[in-house]
């Protein structure tokens, strides 16, 4: 894949800007619009994606490697896992919203509020959009030779 | 206090699983020991649950309102089988997964796969046991088709087209037991039901229930994967997955659902007597053709599965009929020590099966021959593990299958009886073909240079067999049998009284 | 009469799973079932002339954390909401899954037609 | 009420489209117009969080099921399996679907939810003190990420396991050489 036009990758250089952005919107604001962590980091994900299909893949490997993505993927995945146990840890079970209940209220409907929700939010966007971008590229990399397979039976 | 240890069965495994694709190349041994110390972690915290029982509520929000984890005697047993199968299969994956690449993924998976079946034996919620389900499945389908050649990528598609349906036919089933009660708590539901009757749309709902956890579990006329996906995967899942996964997954899940929630009838014991006689039959019949290793021992294990369902199913219907409680805690009693009997010696099994296949690098029986002298460990092992799946006297499966005979008689089911003898002879003969194929007679030209393996894998083998001789005591020394099996039969024979249970602890 | 529709849906999926021969296409009708569930589910939730699940500012009552009445009694279901969230995260995983072996398998047959991917037997 | 109607169709058209179509390339096309369908009719029936994830996923599942099938050298395939065994399924598809129409008159009518009925529903709770509890004006989050956050912990576990399986099966060499073994 050697990307397309210079026109495209002029344009989806920018608009890559505008969406990456808007996931984050998505994703921190989650617990007082709609969407969250998920429908975020997929469109998170999905800036990458629109770079892969108009610079081409090496470009996009070269920014984000794939081990790279692999470990933000583990990344995420414990974090959420770490809010989990800190709940365990200091509110005395499994998953307590332990911010929101003991430190930090926060009023109703402004950005710091809801305790562990948002960082819950931002934990699972970045686990979400590393893991969906890792699926697309490993997808994209993977060649089949058939050819040679198909000698090999015979 | 036990209660407070419970989310470690979930959290353990899978920060371990986290953890362990961040190891790169240079850290496989650590990886390989990380993992490792997670299982046995496991299985000490699993003997800790012994004979307790405990109601945990997840982020402090009383149930309806969260999510609880239910501890009784039936996901006791089941913790401590899944446990014990999952540290014998690490232990052994240590040397022979060195075959494949990737192995930090392969330790990752098979975290997630424990992960996954603990979640759903401790969950107490019905939505949470399908989303625990469906991580135990993923992990499995990938471990299957985890050699990447055309059989296993094969058989692992098949798995993974009949799991999807089962899981899907599951989560139907939860959102129209979701639309006719309101709730999605275990209990609660089960309360509800007790309150309102079985409507049609409840009834539905079973029946999707019974389909689905029927396909996770390869009950006969939804077998058609299994014979194709056990033999396919690296021998550890193998063993794990006939040893606990269809058990955890299928078994216990269908049990939980009819016994607890939806309460037994006659027909619905029947239904499962039936099934349970389908899957015995036809599995024997199905492996005595086979000269596979692998395949004949995983066609035995729907046959083996079908007499843990036979007794359940048997000690349903006697519940149901209610003249002869005594009986039908006989045969529940039979139908869950078989349970706990075959995830051990199968799991053996799979792994001198393994043995062999490394050692001799092929799985045919024809093909192999007088590899007594040559593998003692092995041979040794194997001779204990088929001994007791055939039900020879001091060993395991003697015992359970006695209990069931006897319940059987007992409740007036001769016919029954007899076919559980009839089918333990097949087994007898199949894997006398075992012995006599593989380990006596000639040692053909090219297997002169075989070796026994070594290190990890002997002990893993030997630790299961050690456990094959002394499980006859979980019935015979009383305390034992107080403490482990019981409750686990108690569960099943207090029925819906479960959900007074859980929300009056 | 709508949740039969949906009924419908799911057996269209279940019927292209079971009958038709071609991998990507027992993998789209599976897709198609778990669709039909999901707007099951939704639909289970809603409340004629409902509102979605989200407090606005003049929903706020007076003290602390309260909601007003109107919200209470319109709002639809917010749990099967959750739950099709999860559903949805749930399906694209086991689609990324199945395609991928879908891939590998037909680096290594050369098809896609599942009568010709047979070596297993029996 | 006719919105969802006339959209139910459509996705139905979509859906048998999709299955009978003897070109892959459309059949994945008709399943990006269902997700699109199933999307709009979240947004009516007032669930704008899922109607977002939806049409994301769509997209994502779209490409994903698009390098499945473009540039492989056959998109058309040909027949079906044996006649009888297409009829066969045919009517047993048809007799459960006939079974299962009934069971959808034990639900409480479309528009009237179960919860504002049943007693000890946790979704009553959900919407009065939802917001008092946990501080999250989207119930929807507050459910996914509070209540039932184990759910969303199994949730994101089910992706981190898919994508290992994925990597795993799409690796190059799954088998190391005997040779190298020895060393």
């Amino acid at each position: 894949m050697k990307g397309m036009t210079v026109i495209v990758k002029t344009i989806s250089s920018w608009i890559k800007v505008l969406i990456f952005m808007f996931g984050i919107y998505i994703v921190i604001t989650g617990h007082l619009t709609p969407g969250g962590g998920f429908a975020g980091g997929i469109i998170l994900a999905s800036s990458y994606v629109l770079l892969m299909l108009a610079f081409g893949r090496k470009f996009v490997e070269e920014n984000l490697p794939l081990a790279a993505a692999s470990r933000l993927d583990c990344l995420g995945a414990f974090l959420f896992a770490v809010i989990a146990i800190l709940g365990m840890v200091l509110g005395g079970s499994f998953f307590v919203n332990f911010l929101y209940q003991k430190y930090l209220p926060g009023e109703p409907l402004s950005l710091i509020s809801a305790g562990t929700i948002p960082l819950s939010n931002i934990a699972i966007g970045l686990k979400v959009s590393a893991s969906l971008f890792l699926v697309i590229l490993t997808l994209s990399i993977f060649r089949p030779d058939i050819s040679a397979d198909k000698k090999e039976q015979n | 206090m036990i209660g407070s240890r419970l989310p470690l069965f979930v959290a353990i495994p899978l920060v371990t699983a986290f953890v362990l694709p961040l190891f790169g190349r240079k850290g496989k041994a650590a990886a390989t020991l990380l993992a490792n110390l997670a299982t046995i972690a496991l299985l000490v915290l699993a003997i800790g649950t012994i004979g307790q029982s405990a109601v945990y509520e997840i982020g402090n929000w009383s149930i309806p309102l969260g999510i609880n984890f239910v501890l009784d005697g039936l996901s006791s047993l089941l913790l401590l089988v899944i446990s014990v199968v999952s540290a014998a299969a690490m232990l052994f994956s240590v040397r022979y997964m060195e075959q494949y690449t990737a192995k930090a993924k392969y330790l990752c998976l098979f975290m997630l796969m424990v992960a996954g079946m603990n979640g759903v034996v401790l969950s107490g919620d019905i939505f949470n046991l399908f989303v625990f389900l469906e991580i135990a499945s993923l992990a499995s389908y990938a471990l299957v088709g985890f050699g990447c050649e055309h059989e296993e990528l094969e058989a692992a598609f098949k798995y993974m087209v009949l799991g999807s349906i089962g899981s899907i036919f599951v989560l139907f089933g939860v959102t129209l037991v979701y639309g006719n009660t309101g709730t999605l708590n275990m209990a609660y539901i089960s309360k509800a039901i007790a309150e309102s009757g079985l409507n049609a749309g409840l009834g539905f709902a079973l029946a999707l229930f019974i389909v689905g956890f029927g396909l996770k579990a390869a009950l006969v006329p939804f077998h058609a994967w299994l014979p194709d996906a056990h033999p396919s995967a690296p021998a550890p899942i193998s063993a794990m997955l006939s040893g606990v996964l269809i058990k955890s997954l299928g078994a216990y899940a269908l049990v939980r659902v009819v016994f607890n929630i939806f309460g037994i009838t006659v027909s619905i014991g029947w239904l499962l007597l039936v099934l349970g006689l389908l899957s015995m039959v036809a599995g024997a019949f199905l492996a005595l053709g086979q000269w596979d290793i692998k395949r004949l021992m995983a066609y035995s294990s729907i046959s083996q599965l079908g007499y843990v369902v036979l007794g359940i199913g048997l000690g349903g219907t006697l519940i149901a009929k209610g003249d002869n409680p005594a009986w039908a805690s006989l045969a529940i009693l039979g139908g869950l020590f078989h349970l706990v009997n075959h995830a051990v010696y199968k799991s053996l099994l799979f792994l001198t099966s393994g043995s062999v296949q490394m050692a001799t690098g092929t799985r045919q029986l024809k093909e192999m021959g007088g590899l007594a002298g040559k593998m003692p460990v092995t041979r040794a092992t194997c001779t204990v593990a088929s001994a007791s799946i055939a039900g020879i006297p001091p060993f395991s499966g003697f015992w359970s299958k006695l209990i069931l005979v006897v319940a059987a008689i007992g409740a007036g089911f001769y016919w029954v009886a007899a076919v559980i003898v009839f089918v333990s002879l097949c087994t007898l003969i199949m894997y006398l073909k075992v012995q006599r194929y593989a380990f006596l007679g000639e040692l053909p030209e090219n297997l002169q240079q075989v070796r026994e393996n070594k290190g990890s894998m002997l002990i893993a083998m030997i630790f299961l067999a050690c456990l094959c001789v002394l499980m006859g005591l979980l019935v015979i020394v009383p305390s034992l049998r107080a403490n482990i099996l019981d409750p686990a039969v108690k569960v099943l024979m207090d029925g819906v009284l479960y959900s007074a249970n859980v929300i009056g602890m | 009469m709508l949740y039969a529709l949906c009924f419908l849906l799911f057996m269209i999926g279940l019927y292209c799973a079971v009958v038709k021969k071609n991998m990507v296409k027992i993998v789209i009708g599976i897709m198609i079932m778990e669709y039909a569930v999901n707007l099951f589910l939704i639909m289970l939730g809603y409340r004629v002339g409902g509102v979605a699940p989200i407090v606005t500012r003049d929903q706020l009552g007076s003290t602390l954390g309260q909601v007003l009445p109107t919200f209470i009694n319109t709002s639809v279901d917010p749990l099967p909401q959750a739950l099709v969230l999860t559903a949805i995260v749930i399906s694209l995983g086991s689609l990324a899954l199945m395609i991928s072996i879908c891939i590998r398998t037909y680096q290594r047959y050369g098809t896609f037609d599942i009568t010709e991917i047979r070596r297993l037997k029996g | 009420m006719a919105i969802f109607y006339i959209l139910l169709f459509f996705i139905i058209i979509a859906a048998i489209i999709a299955v009978e179509t003897n070109d892959l390339l459309s059949s994945v096309i008709c399943i990006g117009a269902i997700g699109f369908g199933a999307s709009l009719m979240f947004l009516f029936l007032r669930a704008p969080d899922i109607a977002i994830t939806q049409i994301v996923v769509e997209v994502l599942g779209l490409i994903i099921l698009i390098r499945a099938t473009i540039s492989r050298d056959l998109t058309f395939i040909t027949g079906d399996r044996e006649f009888f065994g297409v009829v066969v399924s045919v009517v047993i598809v048809f007799v459960i679907f006939l079974a299962g129409i009934k069971v959808f008159e034990t639900l409480p009518a479309f528009g009237t939810p179960v919860f504002t009925e049943a007693t000890q529903a946790a979704s009553q709770t959900y919407i009065s003190q939802g917001l008092a509890k946990t501080g999250a004006a989207n119930l929807v989050a507050s459910v996914i990420l509070d209540f039932r956050a184990y759910d969303t912990l199994g949730e994101a576990t089910v992706l981190f396991t898919s994508i290992i399986g994925a990597t795993v099966i799409l690796r190059h060499k799954a088998k190391k050489l005997p040779e190298v073994l020895e060393k």
